[in-house]
């Protein structure tokens, strides 16, 4: 997708792309000027687009690098601190930090968002290129581990007491500007999803790819290892830096606890729903699981059938649903929803023949 | 016309224990086909993995065109004018033939991601495939480019493998047992093709190889290793004949 | 940008008007427990306050529960969804940190907020649609730093959960009031988020010879500090704050909670000491004793009779919106909020009024000592 | 000195109860190759499956019914989520464990709300013992002395068994094992049933000793016995052991010098310390990617 | 004794074995030639029972073994020496070669001396692992473990791929050796040249089908033969 064609034919699927581009634009126009009436709707789209900035940037390194990394909540920490201090109004500040006041420097620093999450992006892709040096010489379950260890150690020094004046530790920050509109989110969100399309398909991308196949290989034909590894972790922690600060507009006010493993979890779960290596999977398992965790909210609700309660629906039940669907989909669709292929055309024909044939033999 | 390639000198290499290699001496000059033999174990693959910089030998020197290239990355290496296949097939298994060849061309146009996201490189990516497009056609690879590589008959993947080294265009091309798992006639057809593209990219070829057929017909000097350490050196005639080589790795009616 | 703040009535299948109150609360996640408890208040309000009559018309007040699993990610979402519900209030919630994540957004839709018992300066602060029914932290801390000095305790530990804006925001109000009474903080331990083996840090504490300690922590928490400090030998008083009323703690730590003071909202019964007596008030107005709330978390929540501070606080934030709305004769959000500001009245935890910030104007707090295994009200304390 | 005495004792018994639960995931791993995120959840479902036990039946039989639940659990979690894919992407495996985690800790919310559940005291193992400044409960000196007995028979099992070696041959490669004439399914079964059974085992020693149970109870210890694991080399039993150990002892001596805002965060540095040196882990073995 | 009857095996999309019949009789050895990814080992795999087969049905002494377990199918008497050795790295000679009787109860000492006398190599590094023997020590390993489970009829699968010449030669003797203990032979093998000799039936299989069959001699002097698998020199 996206792929820019080096021969003359006129790529089919870059105009579909566009027209969905243009056609989701103008529905979020209609639905920005409607905004009290689908301020739910709205708010489910704009989380789950930056679910996909974050999932795409994790399938960059985890999908089309084959580094196993969990350090995502810990990025995403970074991006979003970043952009919240760097955006909270001048005026709120004072009230934002209520307890320990804020660091002089940081008084009267405010940047103009765009910049702020570029920034936020920056601060994340410093981090990863340090950490990176060490922890990219390990090999998968260790370097999922490390970096899951990186992104706790992110977030204790956030919520530290030493930290108190920057991130207003353990309090957290609020007053951060939201998105004026789900236009905005979507543009900011496009932006990112595109450049990171640009790479995965340029030939940095495909350097990326050669390392995932194979390491050996890799380096045989001239690729430099430790350097292009820690270019994909970069990359991909500055866009889940990005992901963060946009999480934070989203959020509106955010605190340490936001940033537990359990985010990566989910953004993972993203990914691998989606299809490792699968862009268009990252971002259609963002809507997926977004979008689903909030459509099953009835089943929280009190549920009667011909005027009896079922006793089932109450508080709680909305999740064990949504962990069993979870289930169902991982046992059935064992390489995602669009198993390591792109949503195209020449997909979706294929999908109902592959489908069939997929039944028979197999490894016992 | 003798002009030196790759000389080793007194190369060792151990692995906690054991001496893998041991003292190794070996030199090949350009345009030559050189094959080392030798019985399972004796250190083959372990030789091209130091001359590769896959492994760093614990002593002696690896000269390549007159320079040491000890302790170089293997990716330096590469630039340098040396490709390698794998005794074990290591192609980019989930990527389309072109791909795996498209890839191997990147050393030689230099891009950054800059350029590359942003596509301003469009001219070199334009020459690279067009390269990748001649370089499979004259391997009679082209009608494979959509194919993914894992999905290729065994003998397909040897000859990708070694159009992939070509890619990198390499001055020295080290061959470890590329007739493996293939039968006499595949391993006869693989013969010519060797001597086929030393001659069109004036390739020196060192090889490891057990088919003796293959080995006698093309090298024009051969080694023997056994325990890390030379036994035997010489003509395919002197070689067959030496029995050292016998006794450790040819067997007494050495025509297996 | 901005909401219209325009609740809707919809009828239900009987004919009935019906508009809806929003029940912002976590009922699932870290704090679900005290969430559920703060629901039952609010359930029991609605069932006896579900009529309200604005400008000649009757309206069934029903409430929307929405779940926001005490994670502010969830939250935003879930409050999103009461203001696509267009209900004409919100109620909650239990933990301040998902009130201030969803304040923005009650805000900009214009739809009124009221928290029961999140006590953090925050929710409030610089939002004029949310109110709450309870007291802030800073009274809170200072009230048990006014009781620690009065019951002549000289050295004081702390201990806090980190990242816990509650937890460290309460202990940081503590010590500051100690200090200015001239008390002496011995030790101040902090705990992470999750953490069950508090045995290194009591065994510091127990090193410091603290006269009481101050815990204010998680209901989960509680008993794994209280059985843990006694298990290592300290022997002094341990206080907390209001999350601490919560029977499940004695139950828990298995005796540990024997001697444990609590700060908090409500007593049902403190006639034996002041002479005066809560009074949830029924449909018509007359006063009934908490009795009656005792029967209902018996009957229909299948609870313990013992009325927790937080069931009693959503009772009154439920009835102040109750209240408003009947003010307002409206159910515009604007309307109702500027009912909200200028509400006066006599709920079960003390008179109900808010101030420019929105907050309770509340001038005292109860402090409640675990003995015999239950809570016993002990005197009621103010800010010195 | 009665400090350090008092540190001490805490440390060793929080590390014996993260060995428990460490050799549990490490068990799984070197068969499976599959961080069983689950497991922490099993753990935590071994206390309500005690406290519901222990409230109709008497205390032996009660601790044998937890046992003989949670091993079954186990094995149902193995079959019905991680069976199925046996040949899918080791990917999708995780993901299914982290599904299960999630199922877990939902069903245990929806079913037993949010609120802390009391556990129940077994007669004698809370009995306090004071010597001289030092105090503890006899269940803090128990948990360390039942773990390493626990590994000892467990590393007999491994090494000394027939099944232990169809273990050991399963961890390595599943087709050659099969055509050994070992059965694949039964011995994964069995392996997630030991496993199961020492996170109930330290689910009993664990929640005895602090009392209450809640649907994220596993979750912490979960995350800090699989760091532990991966420290002492994942796959390896003695490892595990020692990596509990020492991570519970490291942690307690953190905490012990006021550093406990960094405890976690230390826990990790350790940890990243460790595969720095030894990328995998203290008994890790080496994986030679053989070229 | 082994009887394979319209045998289809899929993979994904791809037919790797698109319906082949052939049967191997007590005491025989039977190849399997062909080129590479003619579906050799996926026939052999499927014997086994490690790989199912879309359609088609195998039989042994007369039972239906399609699709049981491999363990199952062990304890009847095959056993496959895998493709690519597939010995276990980190456990002993010794243990290797025990794990091959894994099924059995009785004892094992009289084997293990069989073993050991067939390859007197692995009686020397009984306490080595295995994962450090030379690969062909290693393949010495995987037939040994093989013979262990006492087969009636044993598959090997390109026993001598990469090995040495020596080696290569005693492989096809032990082979040779084994089978007249009484043991059935099914083997493949690219070294097409020694393995007909030693065949009492060859078939040759390509892309899927079977498309010569005959003895051993037969085939070594087939023309076709000669020229595609033997090279011309023969
Ligand atoms: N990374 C390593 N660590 C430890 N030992 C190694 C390593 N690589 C190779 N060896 C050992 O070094 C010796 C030589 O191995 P090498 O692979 O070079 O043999 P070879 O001559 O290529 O044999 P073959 O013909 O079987 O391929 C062997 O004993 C092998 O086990
Ligand atoms: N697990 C698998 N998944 C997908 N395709 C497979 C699998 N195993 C084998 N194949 C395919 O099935 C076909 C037959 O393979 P098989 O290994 O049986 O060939 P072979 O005759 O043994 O070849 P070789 O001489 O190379 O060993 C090949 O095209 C191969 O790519
Ligand atoms: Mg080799
Ligand atoms: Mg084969």
């Amino acid at each position: 997708m996206l792929k820019i064609n080096y021969k003359e034919k006129i790529n089919v699927n870059l105009l579909i792309y566009l027209a969905i581009i243009i056609v989701s634009s103008a529905i979020l126009i209609y639905l920005d000027m409607n905004k009290f009436q689908y301020n739910y709707a709205i708010s489910i789209i704009e989380k789950s687009l930056v679910y996909a900035v974050v999932a795409l940037s994790m399938n960059i390194v985890t999908g089309f690098t084959g580094l196993f990394s969990l350090g995502q909540a810990g990025f995403m920490a970074l991006g979003a601190y970043t952009t919240a201090i760097l955006t909270i109004p001048v005026a709120s500040r004072a009230n934002v930090y209520y307890m320990n006041g804020i660091l002089p420097v940081l008084e009267n620093a405010v940047l103009p968002i765009p910049i702020a999450l570029i920034i936020g992006g920056i601060v994340a892709a410093i981090f990863a290129a340090l950490i990176g040096i060490p922890v990219l010489r390990l090999k998968s379950d260790y370097l999922a581990i490390a970096t899951l260890g990186f992104s706790e150690i992110i977030r204790a020094v956030i919520a530290s007491p030493m930290m108190d004046k920057i991130t207003n530790g353990s309090y957290g920050l609020k007053s951060i500007p939201g998105f004026n509109s789900s236009l905005e989110c979507f543009i900011y969100s496009l932006i990112c999803i595109v450049i990171m399309i640009l790479i995965i398909n340029s030939s940095t991308g495909r350097d990326f790819k050669a390392i995932r196949e194979d390491e050996i290989a890799a380096r045989a034909v001239g690729i430099d290892l430790f350097k292009t590894k820690e270019l994909s972790f970069v990359v991909s922690s500055f866009f889940t830096g990005v992901g963060g600060g946009l999480l934070a507009m989203f959020m509106r006010s955010i605190d340490s606890k936001t940033f537990q493993i359990t985010l990566t979890y989910d953004i993972l779960l993203i990914v691998v729903l989606g299809g490792i290596g699968s862009i268009t999977g990252s971002i259609i398992g963002a809507f997926f699981v977004t979008a689903g965790k909030e459509l099953l909210r009835f089943f929280d609700e009190p549920f009667a059938v011909a005027g009896v309660d079922i006793p089932l629906f109450r508080p709680g039940f909305r999740m064990v649903i949504f962990s069993i669907l979870l289930m169902i989909v991982v046992l059935f669709f064992r390489k995602g929803l669009l198993g390591g292929n792109e949503l195209t055309i020449r997909h979706l024909k294929k999908f109902r023949r592959k489908k069939n044939l997929d039944v028979a033999g197999g490894a016992v | 016309m003798t002009e030196n390639v790759l000389k080793l000198v007194d190369m060792g290499i151990r692995f906690g224990g054991l001496n893998a290699l041991d003292g190794l001496n070996l030199s090949v000059n350009k345009g030559e086909i050189v094959a080392i033999i030798g019985p399972n174990g004796a250190g083959k693959t372990t030789a091209f993995n130091c001359i590769t910089g896959i492994y760093t030998p614990t002593s002696g020197m690896i000269e390549y065109l007159g320079k040491s290239i000890v302790g170089e990355e293997p990716s330096q290496i590469t630039k340098k004018g040396i490709a390698r296949t794998f005794q074990n097939i290591r192609l980019f298994k989930e990527l389309s033939v072109f791909e795996n060849v498209l890839i191997a061309m990147h050393l030689r146009y230099n891009d950054n991601i800059f350029t590359s996201t942003f596509r301003l490189n469009i001219n070199k990516e334009k020459e690279m495939r067009e390269e990748t497009k001649r370089l499979l056609d004259s391997q009679d690879l082209y009608k494979y480019r959509n194919d993914i590589a894992g999905s290729l008959p065994y003998g397909i993947q040897r000859r990708l493998e070694i159009a992939r080294a070509l890619a990198t265009r390499p001055t020295l091309l080290l061959l470890d047992e590329p007739a493996a798992g293939m039968n006499p006639q595949e391993t006869m057809d693989l013969t010519s093709y060797i001597k086929e593209i030393r001659d069109k990219f004036g390739l020196t070829i060192l090889l490891i190889e057990h088919h003796m057929d293959l080995v006698m017909d093309i090298s024009e000097r051969i080694y023997v290793i056994d325990f890390g350490k030379l036994i035997a050196e010489g003509s395919a005639k002197e070689v067959q004949n030496n029995p050292r080589v016998i006794e450790a790795y040819l067997g007494v009616d050495g025509d297996a | 940008a901005g909401g219209s703040g325009k609740a809707a009535t919809t009828t239900n299948e009987s004919g009935e008007k019906v508009i809806k109150i929003g029940v912002f609360e976590p009922q699932t996640g870290e704090n679900g427990g005290g969430g559920i408890q703060e629901v039952y208040g609010i359930r029991y309000a609605n069932s006896i306050y579900n009529i309200v009559n604005i400008g000649g018309e009757d309206y069934k007040i029903e409430l929307l529960e929405v779940d926001n699993k005490s994670d502010k990610t969830e939250a935003v979402n879930a409050a999103q969804k009461l203001i696509a519900e267009k209900v004409v209030a919100v109620l909650g919630s239990y933990g301040s940190g998902v009130s201030i994540a969803a304040g923005e957004y009650f805000k900009e839709g214009k739809t009124p907020a009221i928290g029961c018992s999140c006590t953090n300066p925050q929710v409030t602060n610089g939002n004029d649609y949310y109110f709450r029914t309870c007291f802030l932290d800073p009274f809170q801390g200072t009230v048990m730093a006014s009781y620690a000095e009065k019951h002549g305790y000289n050295k004081v530990a702390v201990i806090t959960q980190l990242g816990d804006d509650y937890s460290e925001g309460l202990g940081n109000f503590f010590v500051r009031a100690c200090n200015e009474k001239g008390m002496e903080v011995v030790a101040q331990e902090k705990f992470q988020t999750n953490e069950q083996d508090f045995r290194a840090i009591l065994t510091n504490i127990k090193n410091a010879d603290p006269e009481f300690i101050f815990a204010p922590s998680s209901i989960a928490t509680a008993p794994l500090i209280l059985s843990q400090a006694r298990e290592l030998g300290i022997t002094c008083q341990i206080g907390a704050g209001d999350t601490w009323e919560n029977g499940t703690i004695i139950e828990n730590a298995h005796g540990a909670a024997e001697g444990m003071v609590v700060t908090t909202f409500y007593e049902a019964n403190p006639s034996t000491a002041t002479g005066e007596e809560a009074i949830f008030l029924n449909g018509n107005g007359e006063g009934v004793t908490a009795k009656g709330f005792s029967n209902y978390l018996v009957n229909v929540e299948k609870q313990s009779p013992d009325i927790p501070a937080v069931s009693a606080l959503g009772y009154d934030a439920y009835l102040a919106a109750y209240k408003a709305i009947e003010k307002a004769q409206s159910i515009e959000g604007p309307a109702v909020r500027d009912a909200l500001a200028s509400l006066q009245y006599e709920g079960v935890t003390g008179e109900i009024s808010f101030n420019d910030d929105g907050d309770a104007n509340k001038d005292s707090a109860y402090v409640k000592e675990v003995e015999n295994g239950k809570f016993v009200f002990k005197e009621k304390v103010g800010a010195n | 000195m009665n400090l350090f005495l008092q540190h001490a004792l805490t440390g060793i018994s929080v590390g014996g109860c993260y060995a428990l639960i460490a050799i549990g995931y490490t068990l799984v791993y070197g068969i499976l190759r599959l961080i069983n995120f689950a497991h922490g959840d099993i753990f935590m479902v071994a206390g309500y499956f005690m406290i519901f036990s222990f409230a109709v039946m008497p205390f032996p039989v009660a601790i044998i019914v937890t046992l003989v639940a949670t091993t079954v659990l186990g094995i149902m979690i193995e079959k019905f989520a991680y069976a199925p894919l046996r040949s899918a992407p080791r990917m999708s495996v995780m993901i299914s464990a982290i599904g299960v985690s999630y199922l877990l800790q939902n069903l245990a919310t929806y079913l037993f709300t949010a609120l802390p559940k009391a556990y129940p005291a077994i007669p004698g193992l809370k009995k306090v013992i004071t010597i001289g400044n030092i105090s503890t409960s006899l269940v803090t000196i128990l948990t360390p002395i039942i773990t390493i007995v626990l590994v000892m028979i467990l590393l007999w099992l491994v090494n000394k068994t027939k099944i232990g070696l169809s273990m050991r041959a399963v961890s390595r490669d599943y087709e050659a094992a099969s055509l050994m004439g070992i059965k694949l399914n039964k011995t994964i079964s069995f392996t997630f049933a030991v496993g199961s059974l020492l996170a109930a085992v330290g689910s009993i020693l664990y929640f005895t000793d602090r009392m209450t149970v809640q649907p994220f109870s596993g979750a912490l210890p979960g995350l800090k016995c699989f760091v532990a694991a991966v420290f002492g080399g994942i796959g390896s039993i003695p490892g595990a052991l020692l990596g509990g150990f020492f991570i519970g002892v490291c942690e307690t001596i953190i905490k012990a010098v006021g550093l406990s805002t960094f405890s976690d965060a230390f826990t990790f540095i350790v940890l990243i310390i460790m595969l720095l040196i030894r990328p995998t882990g203290l008994f890790g073995e080496k994986n030679i990617d053989k070229v | 004794m082994l009887k394979v009857e319209n045998l289809k095996v899929n993979f994904g999309g791809i037919e790797a074995v698109k319906g082949i019949s052939f049967d191997v009789k007590e005491g025989e050895i039977v190849t399997l030639i062909g080129s590479n990814g003619a579906g050799k080992t996926t026939t052999l795999r499927t014997i086994a029972g490690v790989v199912r087969p879309a359609s088609g049905k195998i039989t042994f002494d007369g039972e239906d073994i399609t699709s049981i377990e491999p363990s199952s199918i062990v304890k009847k008497g095959i056993t496959l020496c895998p493709e690519g050795r597939r010995i276990f790295p980190d456990m002993t000679v010794l243990e290797n070669i025990k794990i091959g009787a894994y099924l059995r109860e009785d004892d094992l000492s009289a084997d293990i001396e069989r073993c050991h006398r067939l390859f007197p190599i692995l009686k020397e590094r009984s306490n080595q692992l295995a994962g450090t023997l030379s690969g062909g020590e290693q393949q010495m390993l995987a037939v040994a473990r093989s013979l262990m489970s006492k087969p009636k009829i044993m598959m090997l699968d390109e026993p001598s791929l990469g090995l040495a010449p020596i080696i290569v030669k005693n492989i096809f003797d032990i082979i040779k050796t084994i089978n007249d203990e009484g043991v059935t032979i099914l083997l493949i093998e690219q070294n097409a040249n020694m393995a007909l000799r030693i065949a009492d039936k060859a078939y040759v299989l390509e892309t899927g089908h079977i498309t010569i069959e005959g003895t051993g001699k037969e085939l070594l002097t087939n023309p076709k033969i000669k020229e595609a698998y033997l090279g011309k020199k023969n």
